[in-house]
């Protein structure tokens, strides 16, 4: 059933988008340091509390190790609490990251993508999100302040859902998305909550009547039996989001999954990238497509959990697939995404071949050209021609 | 507030019996004492160390009120995020039941003084800047004990542990303890003070005002450690004593700004009478060594000294 | 068929309010129906230091993220700007791209300054209509009203509209109607020959 | 105890029994016993308060708390309870430290 909701096209940055859509779920606390390009997406959301549009508590921490600390003992107290950051900010919080997923606490985070240090740089690339991909938590990466304002909102949903409950970020590209002024359509303050719903906690710090150990020594007897149990929800995600993105469908208009197929159907070649570069190719693809190259694009959306059976349905079949990390593995073979998905097509009968370009890093422009050199290196493949497994893009080197 | 064993005695024990502290453990005692003031309606976390690990081995918990655990470095700021939840959920009406009904929901972080002195205090500083209404209790066993009795920055002159250990070039630690209890002071918080777990009526009254200040509180307390200090186990207790009679461990409480002394030892007794009992100076009476005794008893007298006059200056 | 993609970049230096104009054109092409980007350029740079803005305009949603490489018109709010190489005012263009100046010279003369022989170019003293509508010497939102007379985004009055509307929350009417006084002007004021 | 499987438990390795560390017996970590000699005990709770492991059996029904004996699933025979013991100071003893025979 479509209900129709007042979706009214404004103009926001990346960063007052998802302060939005934070605001819309009414958190009861968020906890936040502040971090370029991070930082105006809290300033935003600490306007709303300043003039009484958000009653959330604010905790302005002294550090990110803090802040992520701080939600975790938030949430484990039974409020819906969210933070943000971005780069060495997350690395900072990193062994409470792990933390906040283990004790299963929906935590929602924005993490504005930003090049890890050093030497020190304040723009987008994805080695921050990256670093922590094995943590736990649910990564949505967003192209525009549009995916990113939708995915603030259907997180909660996901990650609090009880056969879930796993903390959940909303990755968008620092400064590209964060910053960029950009058109989008937001749900008014009410639809918004009534799709996100209010909180449930399965358990609290703060019933005296129900009292709860929480985080105590786990040793060999145990931990491993744990473990178990927060692997087995990770599958259960995909089912939960279906069902969220169809819900977010119906009401917006707007459907998303675990990735976005452009112009696939019958590509030979194809182009596997995430975040906001996606935009730009789409571009380039267009231009291709006219001449009449069969070349698709797959925009990964969810990194975590990893939706490997889709991809290996989706990538089979084709001529030769390039798949472009905005970060680097530095002494592995090839980027995150790539060894991700190299390692989720391994053993499928028409296995194109897979081919690496690491590009972006620390900000660098991805440019029109930059798309158009990835796809005239999957034509020379496709044709039998030599390319290297792993490339750079954009590099002068 | 109950001050008397007799009335304490029908306060229920929220420490049971069964956690895995040593034989002789003063710290698993100043936990025991600190709920049976605090209550049942509070939320206590604990910093990674000994008493975070001895009272919760998995699927046992010592504790009969919530307890959350999450790190070494962050239980300042942990706890500061449940009392943050807790003011928005009453503020939301959104309490479960028993907690809305409480008086007073209790706030208290705990950690040892590797995760008070060292490691954690920056989230404890910025915790106690906020004001959260928060107690923070340091159990001072003056070295890292969980992970085998390294040195830390409150680990006394002179003191003999596994990495600043007695040999013969070195002579154990080399400085002088960091006093974080002045620094807590300097927090300008409401309430901050210094106990021992012999001094139980002190503590008992510490723990309550610290919890019924309005703001965030810091109470540091002795902890008298068998195996890192070596001594015999049934001796903690007076080990705590002679620290307060040594004025190596002054009672003292700071409300508002103002200084009190809760004990002036009449006779103070000389810091090797207590250090002689500890198996971590024993070389500090070895022949040669004798400046060191002599360095110990200055500084702790200049300490007391100091303490005296802050007492007078805040008190004029 | 879809009018072709505008791209525009704001030269400026930090504290001109090149950026605010550049997401303000993104935010204000809205009431027309049409998509915008605004973004700018960031960098360490501080208060005084040359910057650069953009905005680009679109009937259709704009996916592209990339910077702009080819602008269609190049907006200059700080005269000095010209002579910078660093600036690079000229960087991109070629000879369709329109320059659109806050300069109390003719276009001629910018246009020789420049080297760009053949291209339109538009001149506007921005800074002396701040000085007189609102009493600062911002030339950002003076500049906006002048960007309409050199591409036809929208009406004069649709602009006047959207500043009104987000600059009211956070300014005094006195400021917005000296603003709104300053981008009329502006968009009378500004010659091309 | 028999290890549960995963299925069992609680998610996050969070303890839900509040306080079931009572069911774990630390009692057979001792040398020593406190052995209780009533007749010298003046029931002033020292020994309670001290005890690190809730090991002391008070009766509280009454007006005055009377000392009851040791809990001895928990002590673990540190003997603070014996050093504490006011009586002992005057050579009457509540509580004396006796080589526990197993």
């Amino acid at each position: 059933m479509t209900r129709t909701v007042n979706q009214e096209l404004t103009a926001l940055s990346g960063n007052e988008a998802v302060a939005y859509a934070f605001k819309q779920a009414r958190p009861h606390v968020a906890s936040a340091f502040p971090i370029t390009p991070q930082t105006e997406m809290m300033h935003k959301f600490a306007d709303f509390v300043a003039n009484g549009e958000s009653s959330a508590e604010m905790i302005l921490v002294e550090s990110e190790h803090s802040a992520m600390s701080a939600a975790v003992g938030s949430a484990a107290s039974g409020a819906r609490t969210i933070t943000a950051t971005s780069s060495a900010g997350f690395a900072l919080m990193w062994e409470i990251v792990y933390i906040a997923a283990s004790l299963r606490l929906p935590i929602q985070m924005a993490l504005v993508n930003r090049a890890l240090s050093g030497n020190i740089n304040i723009h987008c690339d994805h080695s921050d999100s990256m670093g922590g991909r094995d943590a736990g938590w649910i990564h949505h990466f967003c192209e525009n302040a549009q995916e990113a304002y939708d995915a603030g909102l259907i997180n909660f949903r996901i990650g609090e859902h009880m056969d879930v409950r796993l903390p959940a970020m909303v990755n968008y590209d620092g400064f590209i998305i964060s910053h960029k002024e950009d058109a989008l359509y937001m749900l008014d303050d009410e639809a918004a909550y009534d799709f996100v719903g209010p909180y449930k906690h399965k358990y609290t710090l703060l019933d005296p009547a129900n009292p709860v150990t929480v985080g105590p020594l786990d040793l060999t007897d145990y931990y491993f039996e744990h473990k178990y149990s927060q692997l087995e929800a990770y599958p259960r995600v995909f089912d939960v989001a279906q069902e969220v993105f169809d819900e977010y469908a119906d009401l917006t208009g707007r459907r998303y999954g675990f990735y976005e197929e452009y112009k696939l159907d019958d590509a030979d070649l194809v182009m596997v990238i995430l975040g906001s570069s996606a935009g730009t190719a789409k571009d380039v693809v267009d231009e291709y497509r006219e001449k009449g190259v069969k070349i698709g694009l797959l925009k990964l959306r969810m990194f975590r959990p990893f939706p490997a059976d889709q991809l290996k349905s989706v990538l089979s079949g084709r001529q030769a697939i390039a798949v472009l990390d905005r970060s680097a593995s530095f002494g592995g073979w090839g980027g995150p995404v790539f060894t991700e998905i190299r390692s989720a097509l391994y053993g499928t009968a028409d296995q194109a071949p897979l081919h690496n370009w690491i590009y972006g890093l620390g900000g660098r422009d991805f440019e029109l050209g930059h798309a158009a050199e990835v796809i005239d290196a999957l034509q020379k493949i496709a044709s039998g021609g030599e390319v290297p497994t792993l490339n750079l893009l954009g590099c002068r080197a | 507030m109950a001050l008397s064993l007799k009335e304490m005695v029908k306060h229920e024990d929220l420490l049971t019996g069964g956690h895995r502290a040593c034989a002789g453990c003063t710290g698993a005692n100043i936990l025991r004492q600190i709920m049976l003031t605090a209550g049942p309606n509070t939320v206590m976390g604990g910093a990674t160390g000994c008493m975070e690990v001895v009272t919760t081995i998995y699927p046992y918990t010592a504790w009969k009120n919530s307890f959350i655990h999450s790190a070494f470095e962050n239980v300042a700021a942990t706890i500061s995020g449940a009392e943050t939840a807790y003011r928005s959920l009453q503020k939301h009406g959104e309490l479960p039941q028993a907690a809305a009904d409480a008086e007073r929901m209790n706030f208290i972080a705990f950690g040892g003084d590797g995760g008070t002195y060292d490691i954690g205090i920056q989230a404890l500083s910025g915790a106690m800047e906020r004001g959260h209404r928060m107690v923070y209790v340091c159990y001072d066993n003056g070295a890292y004990m969980n992970t085998g009795i390294q040195r830390s920055s409150a680990t006394p002159f002179g003191a003999h542990t596994s990495t600043a250990p007695a040999g013969s070039v070195k002579q154990g630690k080399e400085q002088d303890r960091k006093d974080l209890t002045e620094i807590l002071v300097a927090h300008n918080i409401p309430y901050v003070a210094q106990t021992t777990p012999f001094h139980w009526k002190d503590l008992a009254t510490k723990v309550e005002k610290a919890l019924s200040c309005g703001g965030p509180a810091f109470l540091n307390i002795l902890m008298p450690c068998t195996v890192g200090w070596g001594f015999p186990m049934e001796r903690g207790m007076q080990i705590a004593k002679e620290a307060v009679e040594t004025n190596f461990w002054p009672l003292f409480e700071v409300e508002d700004g103002v200084y009190k002394i809760n004990k002036k030892p009449k006779e103070r007794k000389p810091i090797a009478d207590w250090m002689k009992e500890q198996a971590r100076f024993r070389h500090v009476f070895k022949p040669g060594n004798e400046s060191m005794l002599e360095h110990a008893q200055q500084w702790v007298d200049q300490q007391w000294d100091l303490l005296l006059k802050r007492e007078t200056m805040t008190n004029m | 068929m879809a009018a072709p993609m505008v791209e525009i970049r704001w030269h400026a230096r930090g504290g001109q309010g090149a950026k605010t104009a550049a997401m303000f054109v993104a935010q204000a092409v809205l009431a027309k129906g049409k998509y915008g980007q605004g973004f700018p350029e960031y960098g360490p740079e501080r208060r005084g230091a040359p910057m650069r803005g953009f905005t680009r305009i679109a009937d259709e949603p704009i996916r592209r993220h990339c910077g702009v490489e080819n602008p269609a018109i190049v907006i200059v709010l700080d005269p000095t700007l010209l002579d910078s190489p660093a600036a690079g005012v000229t960087a991109g263009t070629d000879g369709d791209t329109v320059f659109l100046v806050n300069t109390s010279l003719p276009p001629a003369e910018i246009r020789e300054k420049l080297g760009v022989p053949g291209a339109k170019v538009y001149t506007v003293d921005a800074t002396q209509i701040a000085l007189d509508s609102f009493g600062k010497p911002i030339p950002n939102m003076p500049m906006t009203g002048a960007l309409l007379a050199a591409t036809p985004i929208m009406e004069l009055g649709e602009m006047k509209e959207a500043m009104q509307k987000k600059f009211s929350e956070k300014f005094s009417q006195a400021v917005v109607d000296g603003n709104l006084r300053a981008v009329e002007k502006a968009f009378n004021e500004v010659v091309s020959e | 105890m028999s290890l549960k499987r995963a299925q069992e438990l609680p998610d996050a390795g969070i303890i839900t029994e509040a306080g079931n560390a009572v069911d774990f017996k630390t009692g057979d970590w001792r040398t020593y016993v406190p052995q209780f000699h009533e007749e010298n005990c003046i029931h002033c709770m020292f020994c309670w308060i001290y005890c690190p492991d809730s090991a002391i059996d008070v009766d509280t029904s009454g007006d005055k708390p009377q000392m009851k004996g040791i809990l001895l699933d928990h002590c673990k025979g540190c003997g603070i309870c014996a050093t504490e013991c006011p009586p002992a100071a005057k050579g009457k003893a509540a509580l004396v430290m006796v080589r526990e025979e197993k």
